[in-house]
């Protein structure tokens, strides 16, 4: 059963240094509250995974919480780049970043193994692109019925995966809806799962495309409204692309970054 | 309104190519734009697959993101990103692949992972790959827009995202490849189609105004025209009023970006 | 685009003697109405494919329309024996009836893999028992990441599949909910599909846990009230439990049968 | 109300067996009707899983199928089937598999497919295997619910639908199968669980009333009794009652069938 608990003994809890983390939400529903807690609480070595690294990676990145990234697009969505991942790549900056780089089908595909208990999936995906060529995570299977040659990734098993909901009741039962994107998928692969929502209900009135997770799928629930800005959490919030697009020259430069995470983040809480 | 901008023309010719009643997966920026552009004038059953899992999405201003809610409230159906790959891309049920890129080379090969240097040290590190790879292997067909340079089409792509006719014919039939490959690629300059013998990139059309010459000086590679080069015929007036209505009513500026 | 159609003309047009056929719905949504339709237009030399074939394939094999079944579960639900399947299997009257068993598992992921393209999908399954033994489409294979042996069962892409939904639009797209089983898949997995529903409205409101196939997934779209019954079709109609207890004196006997589905099936129609 | 039937203890028996706050992937008949009981009884908090995508469904009848309406309309979660068996059951997050069976052996293989002759020309052809061979599998722990006789409980089974304990002690780990087996087997005479060292199944209890002549004349083995042989408590008032009313309030007639 999910323990409804505070973001930040969430992160606390559940969170460590040197964890595999996938925080998840495809465009929409993305944890950004739980982004900062993490950099709040100054958690170091991390293997993030996600399939669009996006904005929330970007500041993990820039502010040394990572290690390695697992990932199938690192831009920021109809902007460009995300500058902090390019420096990291590209320099160094703040620290050497690993990567393991899947496209979007073989990205989803791994987390459907690690949700199913299976130790790889197959698909019909990257042939003749050099992915193949770079990606250890990417190997040949052959069809024992018809010998056809297709793609299989090895299964991702998160230490813990952290995504964001509409609404959970008391009980620890979740649900969300709209783009769900891969959540449901994270959340059953993971070791450990925390949800953030942006309210707690008596009971969850059923919504259309809505994905419940039951609250014994599920570890920790914390309450943080409006925890997925600048991204969006539909019926709640819209999308800030006026932020996505500011974020461009916020990034670009180190200390203009480190300056604004100080104060937007870290000042953020009184115990920092 | 006889006066319209390169990228006016590369957006409203690559709408044009959008068959009414035909299902095209789109990646964002500029094959968003054109898709959008198609449903409002020429191909309003045009069904927009997004891979958020938005099957058949109406938006009624262009989304700056593959996953903004407008999508999600006006598509026929919102599947998760595991059904949208599995299901509805990689069995080829899907008629066109509408994609961006960063670096296009003579035989449709796609770059948007990263340029110079080495992978594990880029000169310039790009978003990377998305989902084109898997878009440029199973639709039907692909339609590439891309701004032509001699920095952005060259004769080979440092990094093969995704694959378009490799090194040329046969290599898709080698590689059991379920798609037809790049069938047109859209720029500001003009359109190049795929020689179909040998499946080099070849111009075929000149948009109004552009130049043989400033299409070979924005080409990498030594770029054969085909016989019977034609022009495009220039943008109409409710093709034009209708894309600027749509980028007024968007945030969406168009740039480049294949998520 | 689906087109609409008479059932008649959906089963004329779409189904062939000798078709691999898969009629699904689990419990609920239960497309009895086209197979009755498929009684009446004597199809014959059938493959049916179907996880639990129920009162419906009772039926199709009681009147000699099948020559193979590829199934899970071929039992009464709550009753007990399928009098007709048995007879076949046991004694082969009308005609013997080669069989291809599976686990739900097995064909669920058999579908699966069909709507994916692939041509297998990988399970943890069929592990020690005896299934693995009799069935040719059971094998193992081998996780090229760990070594792991798992068990893979090759795709099923009937010729053409059927289900039965509560509506669609008159453009053809398909709304269904409530228990929506393997439905998507079998469609998607089909060379053709056929869709029965209850009403056909101008527009397909949302509704909690629904299933939407676009009218470009779908071949025909048949109006056919009531086409669940003695399933249920949730919403419109609640399951017949009476009468799927009472099929157990109905099919027992042969004669009993014979005359039922003559009075009830075959007489159903004029032109019959 | 101190008069019961042998099926009633054996249900109640059986229901005693759910722990609350546990899940239980539910088959249909017999043991649907026993997790229905705990859940109006001593296990409130039971999430019952049925093989239809009904996840925490809460039916206040019994229900005759896996997929009646009342399954849906009371689960927190309806979800595919696909998604039932492979993100819910394959991965062993479920705590309990409840099964019946038409043939039991000694080592707690069941049997749902055939008896008698060859399995092409089977002398009676069962329904099959249904959810149960990757139940018994991966749930973490089975619980066996069947009627008692020389018929049903056999040295070896004609078939094995469902792996229990194979041939004896280490089978399942060589197998590497993720639940630990049938922990416990509710018959309408007692209780039978498996010896730790050789894993074959000991009458470990009696129901009031029945001896061990009876069981051991109902089972098709030399049946063990365990040194320590205990006698189930009766059937509680408050037990009957509301298993009387549940099957009063349903069609089901609780016969065998695990759909």
């Amino acid at each position: 059963m999910a323990e409804i608990v505070s973001l930040a003994e969430g992160v606390a809890e559940l969170v460590n240094d040197g964890d595999t983390v996938a925080l998840e939400g495809f465009t929409h529903l993305i944890p950004f509250a739980a982004g900062h807690e993490i950099v709040r609480q100054r958690r170091r070595d991390l293997e993030l995974v996600r399939m669009t690294p996006d904005v929330i990676y970007d500041q993990l990145i820039g502010m040394g919480c990572a290690r390695r990234l697992v990932f199938s697009w690192g831009g920021n969505p109809g902007v460009g780049s995300l500058h902090r991942f390019r420096d990291a790549v590209e320099h160094g900056w703040p620290a050497p970043l690993e990567i393991e780089e899947h496209s979007h089908a073989g990205m989803a595909n791994r987390y459907v193994a690690g949700a199913s208990g299976l130790p790889f999936a197959v698909l019909s995906g990257y042939t003749g692109t050099d992915l193949a060529r770079h990606t250890a995570t990417i190997k040949p299977v052959t069809c024992p019925f018809t010998g056809d040659v297709l793609t299989a990734v090895p299964a991702l098993n998160p230490d813990v995966t952290i995504v964001h909901a509409q609404r959970a009741d008391r009980a620890g039962n979740v649900q969300m809806w709209g783009i769900t994107g891969v959540q449901k998928e994270a959340v059953l692969a993971a070791r450990r799962s925390l949800v953030t929502v942006e309210e707690i209900v008596d009971s969850l009135a059923p919504v259309p495309t809505q994905v419940v997770l039951p609250t014994w799928a599920v570890n920790a629930v914390a309450l943080a409204p409006g925890g997925s800005h600048p991204s969006y959490t539909q019926g709640y919030s819209v999308r800030d692309n006026t932020f996505y697009q500011s974020w461009d020259a916020i990034s670009r430069d180190r200390d203009t970054f480190t300056g604004w995470m100080r104060q937007h983040v870290l000042g953020a809480r009184r115990d920092t | 309104m006889s006066n319209w901008t390169a990228d006016e023309m590369m957006t409203i010719a690559a709408a044009r190519q959008l068959r009414d009643g035909t299902s095209c997966f789109v990646g964002i920026g500029l094959p968003s734009t054109a898709a959008n552009l198609a449903r409002a004038t020429h191909a309003p059953g045009l069904v927009l697959i997004y891979e958020s899992g938005c099957l058949g999405a109406k938006p009624d201003r262009l989304p700056l993101s593959i996953g903004d809610g407008i999508l999600a409230d006006t598509a026929d159906a919102v599947v998760s990103v595991p059904e949208v790959f599995n299901y509805w891309l990689q069995p080829g049920r899907i008629d066109i692949g509408f994609l961006g890129g960063a670096q296009l080379d003579r035989y449709g090969n796609i770059n948007t992972t990263a340029i110079g240097g080495d992978y594990r040290d880029p000169k310039v590190r790009l978003p990377g790959a998305g989902g084109a790879p898997e878009i440029a292997a199973s639709c039907r067909e692909v339609v590439v827009i891309m701004r032509q340079s001699r920095r952005t089409f060259v004769e080979r792509v440092d990094f093969v995202t995704s694959f378009g006719y490799g090194t040329g014919a046969g290599d898709r039939e080698r590689l059991g490849l379920r798609g037809a490959g790049p069938q047109v690629v859209i720029t500001d300059l003009g359109i190049l189609q795929p020689d179909p013998s040998t499946r080099e990139l070849v111009l075929t059309r000149l948009h109004p105004g552009a130049t043989v010459e400033q299409a070979r000086a924005a080409t990498g590679w030594r770029l054969r025209v085909a016989d019977d080069l034609r022009t495009t015929e220039q943008p109409g007036d409710s093709e034009l009023s209708v894309l600027r209505a749509l980028k007024a009513a968007s945030a969406d500026d168009g740039s480049a970006s294949t998520a």
